[in-house]
């Protein structure tokens, strides 16, 4: 018998939990020639900010020990653009669309959302509190736990959509954030954003990144991020989408089990741009062969 | 349209000290394939390196069905890709980005090739040999012994000009220099240039001072090659407005003018 | 000509930049069929409390993508154990050594600082307060600035030794950890220490480790810790020892160039018994090739 | 003492499913060993597994400086291993660890292996026969095809005595069922023992009930295999008192009745 595959990730049903992280699959569109982006449980797209964003200086991607740098420092071509040129190509997929939003200021989380309210195609918002490549707003957001919860609740009276408040695992007790943003209304959690990180050109005697300091996120932070859903899922009952270093359905277990409802596929991606549906099949595998029919009843299932 | 695939080795030597030629059985992207586009290889089936690496498409053989791929070894990923024996598979994804555009037929265009700058340029010659364009390339490379498909573009029916740094093959000082000296700039149609980014810049800046098309190859550090993940990314300038455009989707050739170099 | 590489950490003068990160090296005497030791600039050796300490639940070490979660917890003979057998042995040695305390009071430290000093052959102490792998003390102190200060001042009135306080990447914001224990007169400063991470045992159910978290290492992490001395070195004027996945000179030049007046070798320790020396060698290497005199000139020079 | 080294692989087949037998020229270790001991094995020069993993010397040919390895294939680094080509060479440091108390000459000794346990029994069973011991050696293992080390054993002039889970071969059971029906204590000095936890744990009991010396040879995930990282603890009672013993470095090899279980 085929296994339920079925999440609710706060209100926005993924009929399978696998989803791809922002910033690393584009708007889905990159790589529709070689997944069908269709079999998702939902994509999550790049960062998107007010305004049109250039990013940061290049180089802008280095790799490091089972992991890569990026300091993309969130180009996007601002929330208009998407609203009239993708959201239209959003509403014509057959899988969840969730918007990753980022701003300078509160009022800028909130006027994003105001936007991405009723957009056809938009099944929900990602807040990205928790990036560290840009100078304003972005980690600051997600290491206070006042200024998380005023930007979750801020975004919350804008928009009717579900909203995951995604966190930063650069902070000294993530459940204190969680908790924060849980309180202040958030629907759902997305853990981990990058780990705060830089890698020097030893010739050069130069950081690597033009931006110096970057996010480090690949298979090497994979225990971080297990750590983080483990600890957020003791902390606060909101459903959460786990991610950090995924490659394999294996990986994709462990944060399964340390309590996250969904997982994303980021760095992977690149390497194997197949890496998703390889995931989803190896979960169903899994269910199978452990004869689980629900694959919530796998949610948190190391701690019991 | 773009595939990922494993594409068997069907040969592999070196050509030049630490550069290698590898052939590789390819049809969909021998068939796919317009000059200026590239691979993205997976150099280890391990996590170590952990991302693709981009590279041009040297040349293909449609009716083969032949890839051909040449790359120097300057770090662990070409290093690895290097020792891979024919009958071993190398993971493709390709054929990718934005190739050269190409002239009218019969036109008189220049070809400038610095180094390992090279490699796309040889698909390219071929493709105006078919063209009957009448073609010149500057090769330059540092030495004679580092010099890179002087005879293939030969054996293409272009006219070979060389420069080595070190003077120890035909002009000696750098390709810039030698086609500031040897071009005719008022007989050329188009300039396409592939090499270090000093030279592609010094390139770029004549053909704009003598009012001729060009195009270059960029390169830039690349995670996903495909566009999704803007690393590689470059400024581009149009109509006074810059923007920042992806090296792997939205190039690598781009128009010469159009490069904001620094 | 022969670079001078003698740096000075604290009032610790060590011949040569390159020591040994703490429980990964034991005592020495483990790696001396291996190593001479004594080529090194000194050896940091294992965890010291004030009580013998059994350790945590096997298993107590798990691999991961280009790291290792380790849990050992502070399994020691205690102070007095290791005044009596091995005092004498580090007396004879020529190189420095240097004690790693920990404990779960304030006074613990002050204790330990106590008991050590005047010992002879003990040339310095590294304050652990970044310890993920005990339930009292450890990483509490590192993470909170007054609580590290405390910590700080009670060792150096404890002691007239050489004092370096090792840091923790476990928290929002390293520098104002570093500034709080350079104002309370810490001579000198490690970083980083393990990230808090975890594994989960996928067939089981369960976590991998018995103790559940662990503390992250290896290659995996280099990047986090290039980016602590990064900017550890930007904020505080004390001499930085620099760790966290050092495999080869590279990365050991990686760790000066952002800051750091030396390098320890810990995890690589147990792939490569002769890692220091290697990294040893390659940095004097490379000082010729690029004719640098003294390796203080190259401490920081990523930020010049 | 131990040493680093790399070593030449002279040898490599599968003997049963997914159990390889290896041999390496290390004469250093060869001479040096003693039963019990084992060697840190670098399954890979990548970084992909990371640690190195820990093998029992499962023989030594002392005048051709020959050490062999018997294992199973259960995760990356046992994979690894058993795609090296004779002539490749594999980094080992060993002998490592405090291996078994051999007895009195002439003695009549017990050795109880079980699956993979079997490996470094054969060296021991080796040294037993130099003593002149009468040596009785239980192999047990999932059935006939997976039974290991039987016909060696034999040839050291061991009795061998059979059982598998199934009953494909020998007695139907498990090593500790077949020893407790088939060995007779009083004559019995010294009881050696490798295998799985819950038989070595079985087969102790049996032992401290019979009042028969014996030793076991622990298992622990290992960091340095030298005693430096406390990774491989194992908790052993001595005149009452609980201490925490590395497997590394005061094993592998422990008295049974030391061994605190659970
Ligand atoms: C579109 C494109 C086409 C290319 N075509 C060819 C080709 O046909 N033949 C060829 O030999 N090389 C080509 N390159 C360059 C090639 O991609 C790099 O040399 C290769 O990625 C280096 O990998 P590595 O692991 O060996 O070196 P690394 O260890 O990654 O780095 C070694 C050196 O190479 C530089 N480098 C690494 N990645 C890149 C990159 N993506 N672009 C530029 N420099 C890089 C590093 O900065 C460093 O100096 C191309 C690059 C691009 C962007
Ligand atoms: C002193 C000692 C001697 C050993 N001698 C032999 C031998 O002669 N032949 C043999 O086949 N095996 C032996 N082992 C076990 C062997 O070390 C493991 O099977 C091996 O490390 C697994 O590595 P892997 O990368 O293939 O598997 P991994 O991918 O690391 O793990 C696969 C499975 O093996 C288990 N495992 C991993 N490392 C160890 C370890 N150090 N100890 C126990 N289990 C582990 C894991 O929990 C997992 O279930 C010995 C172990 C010790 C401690
Ligand atoms: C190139 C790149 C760009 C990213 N951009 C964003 C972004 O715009 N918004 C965001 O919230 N996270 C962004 N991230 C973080 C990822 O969404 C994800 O949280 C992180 O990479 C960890 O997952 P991984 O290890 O699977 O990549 C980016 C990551 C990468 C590698
Ligand atoms: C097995 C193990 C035991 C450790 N024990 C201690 C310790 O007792 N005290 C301490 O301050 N750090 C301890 N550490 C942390 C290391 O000293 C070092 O800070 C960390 O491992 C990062 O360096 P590396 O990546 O080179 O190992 C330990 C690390 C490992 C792997
Ligand atoms: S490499 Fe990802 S956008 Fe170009
Ligand atoms: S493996 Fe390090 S102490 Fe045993």
């Amino acid at each position: 018998m085929k296994p339920n595959l079925e999440v609710n990730i706060g209100g926005i049903l993924m009929k399978n939990p696998v989803t791809t992280s922002s910033g690393t699959f584009g708007f889905g569109q990159e790589y529709s020639p070689y997944v069908d982006i269709n079999k998702l449980g939902a994509i999550v797209v790049k960062g998107t900010t007010l305004e049109p964003r250039p990013g940061n200086a290049t180089p802008r991607m280095v790799e490091t020990p089972a992991g890569i740098l990026n300091s993309i420092g969130l180009q996007n071509p601002g929330v208009d653009y998407l609203i009239d040129h993708y959201a239209q190509y959003f509403a014509g997929l057959k899988t969840r669309v969730i918007v990753n939003i980022a701003g300078n200021t509160v009022d800028d989380y909130a006027r994003l959302a105001a936007k991405l309210d009723g957009v056809p195609g938009v099944a929900g918002l990602e807040v990205n509190i928790s990036c560290p490549n840009v100078k304003k707003g972005g980690m600051a957001f997600g290491s206070d736990p006042a200024a998380a919860a005023e930007v979750t609740k801020a975004v919350k009276n804008a928009t009717g959509l579900p909203v995951i408040v995604k966190l930063s695992p650069n902070v000294t007790d993530i459940t204190v954030i969680a908790r924060a943003v849980a309180d202040a209304g958030a629907d759902a959690l997305s853990l981990i954003n990058t780990l705060l990180g830089m890698a020097i050109d030893v010739r050069r005697r130069k950081p690597m990144l033009g931006n110096i300091m970057g996010g480090l996120s690949g298979p090497a932070v994979k225990p971080v991020a297990v750590r983080a859903v483990w600890q957020v899922y003791q902390t606060v009952k909101l459903p959460i989408i786990g991610m950090g270093g995924i490659v394999t359905a294996q990986d994709a277990l462990e944060f399964i089990l340390a309590g996250a409802s969904a997982v994303a596929v980021g760095t992977a991606n690149f390497i194997n741009a197949t890496a998703t549906l390889e995931v989803l099949a190896g979960i169903e595998q899994y269910l199978i062969e452990e004869q689980i029919t629900d694959i919530n009843e796998l949610v948190g299932a190391a701690h019991r | 349209m773009s595939k990922v695939m494993d594409a068997k080795v069907l040969a592999v030597y070196p050509v030049a000290p630490e550069t290698y030629y590898m052939e590789l059985a390819a049809p969909d992207i021998a068939r796919l394939a317009v000059p200026g586009q590239f691979v993205h290889v997976r150099c280890s089936d391990a996590q170590e390196p952990l991302l693709r690496r981009p590279l041009s498409i040297h040349m293909v053989s449609r009716p083969q069905g032949v890839l051909a791929l040449l790359f120097r070894v300057v770090g662990k990923g070409t290093a690895l890709l290097a020792q891979r024996q024919p009958g071993d598979s190398v993971n493709l994804m390709g054929p990718l980005g934005r190739g050269f555009t190409l002239p009218l037929p019969g036109s008189k265009v220049a070809v400038a090739a610095g180094g390992i700058g090279a490699a796309p340029l040889v698909f390219l010659v071929q493709e105006l040999a078919n063209l009957k364009c009448q073609v010149t390339v500057y090769v330059g490379a540092r030495d004679k012994k580092n010099l890179l498909c002087d005879g293939q573009f030969a054996q293409l029916d272009a006219e070979v000009v060389i420069a080595t740094d070190d003077g120890s093959l035909g002009f000696k000082g750098t390709v810039p220099e030698l086609m500031r000296r040897h071009l005719d700039w008022r007989r050329t149609a188009m300039c396409y240039v592939c090499g270090p980014r000093a030279m592609m810049q010094e390139v770029s800046a004549m053909l704009s001072e003598a009012d001729v098309p060009g195009e270059v190859s960029l390169e830039e550090k690349m995670g996903c090659g495909v566009g999704a993940c803007l690393s590689c990314a470059v400024q581009i300038q149009h109509h006074g407005e810059i923007s920042t455009k992806r090296v792997c989707a939205d190039g690598p050739v781009f128009p010469s003018w159009q490069v904001v170099w620094e």
